[in-house]
Protein backbone atom coordinates (compact mmCIF):
# COMPACT_ATOMS: atom_id res chain seq x y z
CA UNK A 1 0.00 0.00 0.00
CA UNK A 2 1.05 3.51 -0.96
CA UNK A 3 0.33 6.59 1.59
CA UNK A 4 -0.65 9.47 -0.20
CA UNK A 5 -1.26 13.13 1.00
CA UNK A 6 -4.14 14.20 -1.06
CA UNK A 7 -5.24 17.91 -1.85
CA UNK A 8 -8.06 19.43 -3.12
CA UNK A 9 -8.38 22.99 -4.39
CA UNK A 10 -11.07 25.62 -5.42
CA UNK A 11 -14.25 24.09 -6.58
CA UNK A 12 -12.80 20.64 -6.18
CA UNK A 13 -12.44 21.74 -1.92
CA UNK A 14 -15.53 22.99 -2.14
CA UNK A 15 -17.22 20.32 -3.23
CA UNK A 16 -15.76 17.56 -1.61
CA UNK A 17 -16.04 19.13 1.37
CA UNK A 18 -12.73 18.48 2.27
CA UNK A 19 -8.97 20.35 1.53
CA UNK A 20 -6.57 17.37 2.05
CA UNK A 21 -7.16 14.05 3.20
CA UNK A 22 -4.61 10.88 3.68
CA UNK A 23 -5.11 7.70 1.86
CA UNK A 24 -3.94 4.23 1.50
CA UNK A 25 -3.66 3.60 -1.89
CA UNK A 26 -2.90 0.00 -3.78
CA UNK A 27 -3.14 1.41 -7.37
CA UNK A 28 -0.43 2.65 -9.39
CA UNK A 29 -1.47 5.71 -11.38
CA UNK A 30 -2.80 8.82 -10.96
CA UNK A 31 -5.63 7.20 -13.79
CA UNK A 32 -6.19 4.59 -10.93
CA UNK A 33 -6.66 6.97 -7.70
CA UNK A 34 -9.04 9.38 -9.30
CA UNK A 35 -11.26 6.08 -10.54
CA UNK A 36 -11.02 5.32 -6.73
CA UNK A 37 -12.06 8.66 -5.70
CA UNK A 38 -14.87 8.85 -8.31
CA UNK A 39 -16.40 5.54 -6.81
CA UNK A 40 -17.02 7.43 -3.96
CA UNK A 41 -20.33 9.20 -5.52
CA UNK A 42 -22.31 12.09 -5.30
CA UNK A 43 -20.11 15.27 -6.10
CA UNK A 44 -16.58 12.80 -6.46
CA UNK A 45 -18.84 11.42 -9.67
CA UNK A 46 -19.78 14.68 -11.24
CA UNK A 47 -16.48 16.27 -10.56
CA UNK A 48 -14.35 13.48 -11.57
CA UNK A 49 -16.85 11.77 -14.09
CA UNK A 50 -15.34 13.25 -17.54
CA UNK A 51 -17.68 16.11 -18.14
CA UNK A 52 -16.09 18.95 -15.98
CA UNK A 53 -12.12 19.49 -16.72
CA UNK A 54 -9.68 19.15 -13.44
CA UNK A 55 -5.81 18.43 -13.24
CA UNK A 56 -4.03 16.40 -11.91
CA UNK A 57 -0.40 17.21 -10.05
CA UNK A 58 2.13 15.25 -8.39
CA UNK A 59 4.31 16.11 -6.20
CA UNK A 60 3.31 19.69 -7.65
CA UNK A 61 3.91 18.88 -11.26
CA UNK A 62 0.48 18.50 -13.54
CA UNK A 63 0.80 15.11 -14.74
CA UNK A 64 -0.69 12.92 -17.40
CA UNK A 65 -3.44 10.72 -15.89
CA UNK A 66 -1.08 7.71 -17.13
CA UNK A 67 1.88 8.71 -14.69
CA UNK A 68 2.72 6.24 -11.77
CA UNK A 69 2.51 7.74 -8.45
CA UNK A 70 5.45 7.51 -6.53
CA UNK A 71 5.90 6.41 -3.19
CA UNK A 72 4.47 8.49 -0.08
CA UNK A 73 3.61 11.21 -3.02
CA UNK A 74 1.79 14.70 -2.50
CA UNK A 75 -1.24 14.49 -5.23
CA UNK A 76 -3.43 17.39 -5.69
CA UNK A 77 -6.84 17.57 -7.72
CA UNK A 78 -8.17 21.09 -9.03
CA UNK A 79 -9.69 22.64 -11.83
CA UNK A 80 -7.93 24.85 -14.97
CA UNK A 81 -5.83 27.31 -13.25
CA UNK A 82 -7.53 31.21 -13.28
CA UNK A 83 -5.07 33.49 -11.82
CA UNK A 84 -3.27 36.45 -13.44
CA UNK B 1 14.74 37.24 -10.17
CA UNK B 2 12.55 37.62 -7.37
CA UNK B 3 9.17 35.14 -7.02
CA UNK B 4 6.87 36.66 -4.47
CA UNK B 5 3.24 35.22 -3.65
CA UNK B 6 2.02 37.42 -0.84
CA UNK B 7 -1.06 39.34 0.42
CA UNK B 8 -0.41 42.50 0.76
CA UNK B 9 -0.35 45.24 -2.08
CA UNK B 10 2.73 45.93 -4.30
CA UNK B 11 4.60 48.97 -5.25
CA UNK B 12 5.24 49.14 -9.20
CA UNK B 13 7.43 51.93 -8.95
CA UNK B 14 10.17 50.38 -5.78
CA UNK B 15 10.35 46.94 -7.82
CA UNK B 16 10.83 48.73 -10.94
CA UNK B 17 13.54 50.80 -9.20
CA UNK B 18 14.87 48.08 -7.49
CA UNK B 19 15.73 45.70 -10.74
CA UNK B 20 17.38 49.40 -12.18
CA UNK B 21 19.27 50.34 -9.01
CA UNK B 22 23.18 50.89 -9.24
CA UNK B 23 23.02 49.23 -12.94
CA UNK B 24 24.05 50.76 -16.11
CA UNK B 25 23.70 47.90 -18.70
CA UNK B 26 19.45 47.89 -18.72
CA UNK B 27 18.21 49.48 -21.91
CA UNK B 28 14.75 48.44 -21.43
CA UNK B 29 12.08 47.21 -18.39
CA UNK B 30 8.41 46.29 -19.50
CA UNK B 31 5.87 45.30 -16.77
CA UNK B 32 2.43 44.58 -16.88
CA UNK B 33 0.34 45.20 -13.87
CA UNK B 34 -3.18 42.74 -13.90
CA UNK B 35 -6.63 44.28 -12.00
CA UNK B 36 -9.68 43.23 -10.62
CA UNK B 37 -12.33 44.44 -12.43
CA UNK B 38 -16.11 45.55 -11.30
CA UNK B 39 -17.63 43.11 -14.12
CA UNK B 40 -16.42 39.95 -15.51
CA UNK B 41 -18.84 37.49 -17.91
CA UNK B 42 -21.43 40.19 -17.87
CA UNK B 43 -21.88 40.16 -13.98
CA UNK B 44 -20.53 43.13 -12.05
CA UNK B 45 -18.28 42.08 -9.54
CA UNK B 46 -18.09 43.08 -5.81
CA UNK B 47 -15.10 41.10 -4.90
CA UNK B 48 -12.67 38.66 -5.31
CA UNK B 49 -10.78 35.81 -3.73
CA UNK B 50 -7.99 34.13 -4.82
CA UNK B 51 -6.78 30.68 -3.73
CA UNK B 52 -3.45 29.28 -4.33
CA UNK B 53 -1.45 26.13 -3.70
CA UNK B 54 1.56 26.86 -1.79
CA UNK B 55 4.21 25.35 -2.65
CA UNK B 56 3.60 24.18 -6.18
CA UNK B 57 2.82 27.69 -6.86
CA UNK B 58 6.22 29.68 -5.90
CA UNK B 59 7.99 26.23 -8.09
CA UNK B 60 5.19 26.88 -11.48
CA UNK B 61 6.25 30.26 -11.49
CA UNK B 62 10.13 29.81 -11.26
CA UNK B 63 9.36 27.34 -14.21
CA UNK B 64 8.30 30.02 -16.29
CA UNK B 65 10.88 32.36 -15.74
CA UNK B 66 13.00 29.94 -16.22
CA UNK B 67 11.88 29.21 -19.50
CA UNK B 68 11.55 32.96 -20.45
CA UNK B 69 15.20 33.52 -19.40
CA UNK B 70 16.11 30.35 -21.83
CA UNK B 71 14.76 32.02 -24.67
CA UNK B 72 15.73 35.40 -24.09
CA UNK B 73 18.53 37.26 -22.38
CA UNK B 74 17.21 39.01 -19.74
CA UNK B 75 18.79 40.68 -17.05
CA UNK B 76 16.46 40.84 -14.36
CA UNK B 77 12.42 39.18 -14.05
CA UNK B 78 10.06 40.06 -10.93
CA UNK B 79 7.22 38.25 -10.44
CA UNK B 80 4.34 39.16 -7.60
CA UNK B 81 0.98 37.09 -7.24
CA UNK B 82 -1.29 38.55 -4.48
CA UNK B 83 -4.02 36.26 -2.69
CA UNK B 84 -6.88 36.50 -0.34
CA UNK B 85 -9.82 38.95 -1.12
CA UNK B 86 -9.24 41.82 -3.67
CA UNK B 87 -11.36 44.50 -4.49
CA UNK B 88 -12.37 45.75 -8.01
CA UNK B 89 -9.70 48.13 -8.79
CA UNK B 90 -7.35 46.43 -6.61
CA UNK B 91 -3.69 45.00 -8.50
CA UNK B 92 -3.21 41.83 -8.79
CA UNK B 93 -0.18 40.46 -10.41
CA UNK B 94 2.95 42.28 -11.53
CA UNK B 95 5.43 40.85 -14.23
CA UNK B 96 8.31 43.25 -14.89
CA UNK B 97 11.24 42.34 -17.10
CA UNK B 98 14.66 43.68 -17.66
CA UNK B 99 16.73 43.16 -20.37
CA UNK B 100 19.57 45.34 -22.83
CA UNK B 101 16.73 45.62 -25.96
CA UNK B 102 12.89 46.24 -25.58
CA UNK B 103 11.88 43.53 -28.18
CA UNK B 104 12.97 40.97 -25.64
CA UNK B 105 11.79 42.84 -22.93
CA UNK B 106 8.43 42.89 -24.35
CA UNK B 107 8.16 39.19 -25.24
CA UNK B 108 8.95 37.76 -22.23
CA UNK B 109 7.34 39.95 -20.34
CA UNK B 110 4.03 38.76 -22.35
CA UNK B 111 5.23 35.07 -22.12
CA UNK B 112 5.84 35.06 -18.84
CA UNK B 113 1.71 36.46 -18.06
CA UNK B 114 0.23 33.69 -20.38
CA UNK B 115 1.99 31.33 -19.14
CA UNK B 116 1.13 32.76 -15.79
CA UNK B 117 -2.38 32.30 -16.84
CA UNK B 118 -2.32 28.97 -17.75
CA UNK B 119 0.27 27.04 -15.56
CA UNK B 120 0.84 28.95 -12.10
CA UNK B 121 -2.44 27.26 -9.67
CA UNK B 122 -4.08 29.88 -8.31
CA UNK B 123 -7.98 30.30 -8.55
CA UNK B 124 -10.36 33.30 -8.21
CA UNK B 125 -13.80 33.46 -6.83
CA UNK B 126 -16.15 36.23 -8.15
CA UNK B 127 -18.66 37.62 -4.98
CA UNK B 128 -22.04 38.11 -8.27
CA UNK B 129 -24.71 39.66 -7.67
CA UNK B 130 -25.98 36.23 -8.59
CA UNK B 131 -24.04 34.68 -5.46
CA UNK B 132 -20.52 33.27 -5.41
CA UNK B 133 -18.83 31.67 -8.18
CA UNK B 134 -15.41 29.91 -9.21
CA UNK B 135 -14.22 31.77 -12.39
CA UNK B 136 -14.02 29.15 -15.58
CA UNK B 137 -10.89 28.91 -17.38
CA UNK B 138 -10.63 30.71 -20.88
CA UNK B 139 -10.40 28.89 -24.03
CA UNK B 140 -8.28 32.36 -25.32
CA UNK B 141 -5.69 31.93 -22.32
CA UNK B 142 -5.16 28.67 -23.63
CA UNK B 143 -4.56 29.81 -27.17
CA UNK B 144 -2.28 33.10 -25.99
CA UNK B 145 0.13 30.20 -24.21
CA UNK B 146 0.10 27.84 -27.04
CA UNK B 147 1.14 30.57 -29.49
CA UNK B 148 4.77 30.52 -28.06
CA UNK B 149 5.32 27.35 -29.10
CA UNK B 150 5.73 28.27 -32.66
CA UNK B 151 8.16 30.13 -32.59
CA UNK C 1 -4.07 60.58 -22.33
CA UNK C 2 -1.05 62.26 -21.23
CA UNK C 3 1.96 63.04 -23.92
CA UNK C 4 4.96 65.06 -21.92
CA UNK C 5 8.13 66.14 -22.53
CA UNK C 6 10.50 66.95 -19.98
CA UNK C 7 13.89 67.28 -18.55
CA UNK C 8 12.91 65.82 -14.97
CA UNK C 9 12.92 62.80 -14.30
CA UNK C 10 9.46 60.36 -14.24
CA UNK C 11 7.81 58.30 -11.54
CA UNK C 12 6.73 55.04 -13.27
CA UNK C 13 4.85 54.23 -9.90
CA UNK C 14 2.88 57.62 -9.64
CA UNK C 15 2.14 57.69 -13.63
CA UNK C 16 0.44 53.66 -13.16
CA UNK C 17 -1.33 54.66 -9.84
CA UNK C 18 -2.72 58.06 -11.59
CA UNK C 19 -4.32 56.10 -14.45
CA UNK C 20 -6.04 53.49 -12.22
CA UNK C 21 -7.10 55.71 -9.28
CA UNK C 22 -10.76 55.64 -8.77
CA UNK C 23 -11.36 53.57 -11.33
CA UNK C 24 -12.65 49.74 -11.76
CA UNK C 25 -12.77 49.03 -15.28
CA UNK C 26 -8.55 48.32 -15.91
CA UNK C 27 -7.91 45.40 -16.39
CA UNK C 28 -4.37 45.49 -17.63
CA UNK C 29 -1.97 48.02 -17.27
CA UNK C 30 1.12 47.14 -19.60
CA UNK C 31 4.32 49.76 -19.16
CA UNK C 32 7.86 50.18 -20.51
CA UNK C 33 11.00 52.05 -19.20
CA UNK C 34 13.28 52.97 -21.91
CA UNK C 35 16.88 53.40 -20.23
CA UNK C 36 20.00 55.01 -21.22
CA UNK C 37 22.71 52.46 -21.30
CA UNK C 38 26.75 52.55 -20.49
CA UNK C 39 27.46 51.20 -24.08
CA UNK C 40 26.10 51.56 -27.38
CA UNK C 41 27.80 49.98 -30.89
CA UNK C 42 30.28 48.60 -29.09
CA UNK C 43 31.38 51.97 -27.27
CA UNK C 44 31.34 52.80 -23.65
CA UNK C 45 28.99 55.66 -23.08
CA UNK C 46 29.97 58.28 -20.27
CA UNK C 47 26.40 60.45 -20.91
CA UNK C 48 24.20 61.31 -23.93
CA UNK C 49 21.92 64.53 -24.23
CA UNK C 50 18.17 64.26 -25.74
CA UNK C 51 17.67 66.92 -28.84
CA UNK C 52 14.07 67.46 -29.67
CA UNK C 53 11.95 69.32 -32.29
CA UNK C 54 9.33 71.30 -29.75
CA UNK C 55 6.47 71.31 -30.98
CA UNK C 56 6.39 68.87 -33.64
CA UNK C 57 7.58 66.34 -30.90
CA UNK C 58 4.24 66.71 -28.87
CA UNK C 59 2.15 66.43 -32.34
CA UNK C 60 3.77 63.67 -33.27
CA UNK C 61 3.65 61.81 -30.15
CA UNK C 62 -0.21 62.48 -30.11
CA UNK C 63 -0.56 60.90 -33.40
CA UNK C 64 1.22 57.75 -32.89
CA UNK C 65 -1.07 57.28 -29.33
CA UNK C 66 -4.34 58.31 -31.50
CA UNK C 67 -3.59 55.47 -34.28
CA UNK C 68 -2.57 53.25 -30.86
CA UNK C 69 -6.61 54.53 -29.67
CA UNK C 70 -7.61 53.68 -33.33
CA UNK C 71 -6.46 49.89 -33.45
CA UNK C 72 -7.19 48.85 -29.93
CA UNK C 73 -9.73 49.65 -27.02
CA UNK C 74 -7.34 51.45 -25.08
CA UNK C 75 -8.66 52.99 -21.82
CA UNK C 76 -5.53 55.46 -20.69
CA UNK C 77 -2.08 56.37 -22.06
CA UNK C 78 0.81 58.00 -20.40
CA UNK C 79 4.00 59.43 -22.88
CA UNK C 80 6.23 60.77 -21.30
CA UNK C 81 9.44 61.37 -22.74
CA UNK C 82 12.93 63.22 -21.06
CA UNK C 83 15.42 65.85 -23.36
CA UNK C 84 18.85 67.07 -22.40
CA UNK C 85 21.85 65.31 -20.77
CA UNK C 86 21.17 62.04 -19.02
CA UNK C 87 23.58 59.82 -17.58
CA UNK C 88 24.11 55.73 -17.62
CA UNK C 89 21.36 53.94 -15.99
CA UNK C 90 18.81 57.03 -16.40
CA UNK C 91 15.54 56.64 -17.14
CA UNK C 92 14.72 58.27 -20.78
CA UNK C 93 10.91 56.86 -21.99
CA UNK C 94 7.93 56.21 -20.29
CA UNK C 95 4.56 54.52 -21.92
CA UNK C 96 2.36 53.01 -20.11
CA UNK C 97 -1.36 51.86 -21.80
CA UNK C 98 -4.21 50.99 -19.52
CA UNK C 99 -7.48 48.50 -20.92
CA UNK C 100 -9.54 45.90 -20.23
CA UNK C 101 -7.72 43.21 -20.95
CA UNK C 102 -4.11 42.21 -21.21
CA UNK C 103 -3.10 41.25 -25.16
CA UNK C 104 -4.35 44.81 -26.27
CA UNK C 105 -2.64 46.48 -22.99
CA UNK C 106 1.02 44.80 -24.30
CA UNK C 107 0.14 44.92 -28.36
CA UNK C 108 -0.58 48.94 -28.01
CA UNK C 109 2.74 49.57 -25.63
CA UNK C 110 4.70 48.16 -27.88
CA UNK C 111 3.41 49.79 -30.88
CA UNK C 112 3.66 53.10 -29.79
CA UNK C 113 7.47 52.32 -28.73
CA UNK C 114 7.96 51.21 -32.17
CA UNK C 115 6.58 54.32 -33.26
CA UNK C 116 7.89 56.16 -31.09
CA UNK C 117 11.36 54.88 -32.51
CA UNK C 118 10.61 56.06 -36.18
CA UNK C 119 8.12 59.10 -35.85
CA UNK C 120 8.76 61.34 -33.14
CA UNK C 121 11.82 64.08 -33.55
CA UNK C 122 14.01 62.93 -30.61
CA UNK C 123 17.84 62.95 -31.69
CA UNK C 124 20.38 61.33 -29.37
CA UNK C 125 24.18 62.49 -29.14
CA UNK C 126 26.59 60.33 -26.96
CA UNK C 127 29.78 61.14 -25.51
CA UNK C 128 32.38 58.43 -25.64
CA UNK C 129 36.23 57.71 -24.85
CA UNK C 130 36.87 58.30 -28.97
CA UNK C 131 34.52 61.58 -28.55
CA UNK C 132 30.85 62.86 -29.09
CA UNK C 133 28.90 61.82 -31.99
CA UNK C 134 25.28 61.48 -33.09
CA UNK C 135 23.45 58.25 -32.60
CA UNK C 136 22.37 56.46 -36.34
CA UNK C 137 19.39 55.69 -36.67
CA UNK C 138 18.92 51.79 -36.86
CA UNK C 139 17.43 49.61 -39.47
CA UNK C 140 15.89 47.29 -37.17
CA UNK C 141 14.04 50.27 -35.38
CA UNK C 142 12.04 50.91 -38.69
CA UNK C 143 11.68 46.87 -39.37
CA UNK C 144 10.19 46.95 -35.47
CA UNK C 145 7.92 49.86 -36.88
CA UNK C 146 6.77 47.96 -40.17
CA UNK C 147 5.83 45.29 -38.42
CA UNK C 148 2.63 46.66 -37.73
CA UNK C 149 1.61 47.86 -41.49
CA UNK C 150 1.15 43.96 -42.30
CA UNK C 151 -1.83 43.57 -39.21
CA UNK D 1 8.67 85.14 -52.77
CA UNK D 2 8.01 82.83 -50.35
CA UNK D 3 9.08 83.56 -46.66
CA UNK D 4 10.20 80.39 -44.95
CA UNK D 5 10.87 79.71 -41.35
CA UNK D 6 13.77 77.09 -42.02
CA UNK D 7 14.86 74.56 -39.11
CA UNK D 8 18.06 72.34 -38.45
CA UNK D 9 18.26 69.84 -35.81
CA UNK D 10 21.22 67.27 -34.58
CA UNK D 11 24.09 66.89 -37.04
CA UNK D 12 22.65 68.87 -40.18
CA UNK D 13 22.45 72.06 -36.91
CA UNK D 14 26.03 71.29 -36.38
CA UNK D 15 27.21 70.66 -39.44
CA UNK D 16 25.30 73.80 -40.71
CA UNK D 17 26.42 76.21 -37.86
CA UNK D 18 22.62 77.49 -37.40
CA UNK D 19 19.37 76.43 -35.90
CA UNK D 20 17.31 78.62 -37.69
CA UNK D 21 17.12 81.28 -40.46
CA UNK D 22 14.26 82.58 -42.16
CA UNK D 23 14.62 82.80 -46.36
CA UNK D 24 13.18 84.54 -48.87
CA UNK D 25 12.76 81.48 -51.23
CA UNK D 26 11.16 81.59 -55.47
CA UNK D 27 10.78 77.71 -55.71
CA UNK D 28 7.81 75.74 -55.16
CA UNK D 29 8.54 72.46 -53.44
CA UNK D 30 10.35 70.61 -50.81
CA UNK D 31 13.13 69.66 -53.45
CA UNK D 32 13.31 73.21 -55.06
CA UNK D 33 14.81 73.89 -51.12
CA UNK D 34 16.71 71.50 -50.85
CA UNK D 35 18.20 72.36 -54.34
CA UNK D 36 18.80 76.07 -53.03
CA UNK D 37 20.85 75.29 -49.78
CA UNK D 38 22.63 72.25 -51.47
CA UNK D 39 24.13 74.94 -54.01
CA UNK D 40 25.76 76.54 -51.09
CA UNK D 41 28.43 74.06 -51.06
CA UNK D 42 30.18 72.68 -48.51
CA UNK D 43 28.57 71.10 -45.31
CA UNK D 44 25.48 71.80 -47.40
CA UNK D 45 26.27 69.86 -50.33
CA UNK D 46 27.80 66.54 -48.20
CA UNK D 47 24.70 66.87 -46.02
CA UNK D 48 22.46 67.46 -49.02
CA UNK D 49 24.11 65.58 -51.84
CA UNK D 50 22.37 62.30 -51.54
CA UNK D 51 25.12 60.19 -49.63
CA UNK D 52 23.71 60.96 -45.91
CA UNK D 53 20.15 60.43 -44.74
CA UNK D 54 17.55 63.63 -44.20
CA UNK D 55 14.18 64.16 -43.68
CA UNK D 56 12.29 67.20 -44.45
CA UNK D 57 9.33 68.29 -42.25
CA UNK D 58 6.62 71.34 -43.45
CA UNK D 59 4.89 73.01 -40.49
CA UNK D 60 5.83 69.74 -38.62
CA UNK D 61 4.60 67.12 -40.47
CA UNK D 62 7.75 64.77 -42.25
CA UNK D 63 6.61 65.26 -46.28
CA UNK D 64 7.89 63.68 -49.64
CA UNK D 65 10.61 65.74 -51.47
CA UNK D 66 7.79 66.79 -54.52
CA UNK D 67 5.61 68.02 -51.45
CA UNK D 68 5.29 72.40 -52.41
CA UNK D 69 5.60 74.30 -49.77
CA UNK D 70 2.64 76.34 -48.24
CA UNK D 71 3.54 80.16 -47.98
CA UNK D 72 5.35 81.36 -44.91
CA UNK D 73 5.51 77.11 -43.57
CA UNK D 74 7.89 76.23 -41.35
CA UNK D 75 10.21 73.90 -42.70
CA UNK D 76 12.98 71.62 -40.66
CA UNK D 77 15.25 69.65 -41.73
CA UNK D 78 16.91 66.44 -39.15
CA UNK D 79 18.60 62.96 -39.55
CA UNK D 80 16.33 59.93 -39.04
CA UNK D 81 14.74 60.16 -35.62
CA UNK D 82 16.85 58.64 -32.64
CA UNK D 83 14.74 59.02 -29.69
CA UNK D 84 13.07 56.53 -27.32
Amino acid sequence: MNTLRVLYFARLRERFGMAEETLEFSGATAADLVATLHARGGAWAEELGGSRTFRVAVNQDVVALDTPLPERAEVALFPPVTGG
Amino acid sequence: MKILVQGDAFDLGAEVDAMRHGRTDIGAIASFVGLARDMNEGSGVAAMTLEHYPGMTENALGKVVDDACARWPLLDVTVIHRVGRLLPGDPIVLVAVASSHRGEAFAACEFIMDYLKTRAPFWKREETPEGARWVEARASDEDAAARWLAD
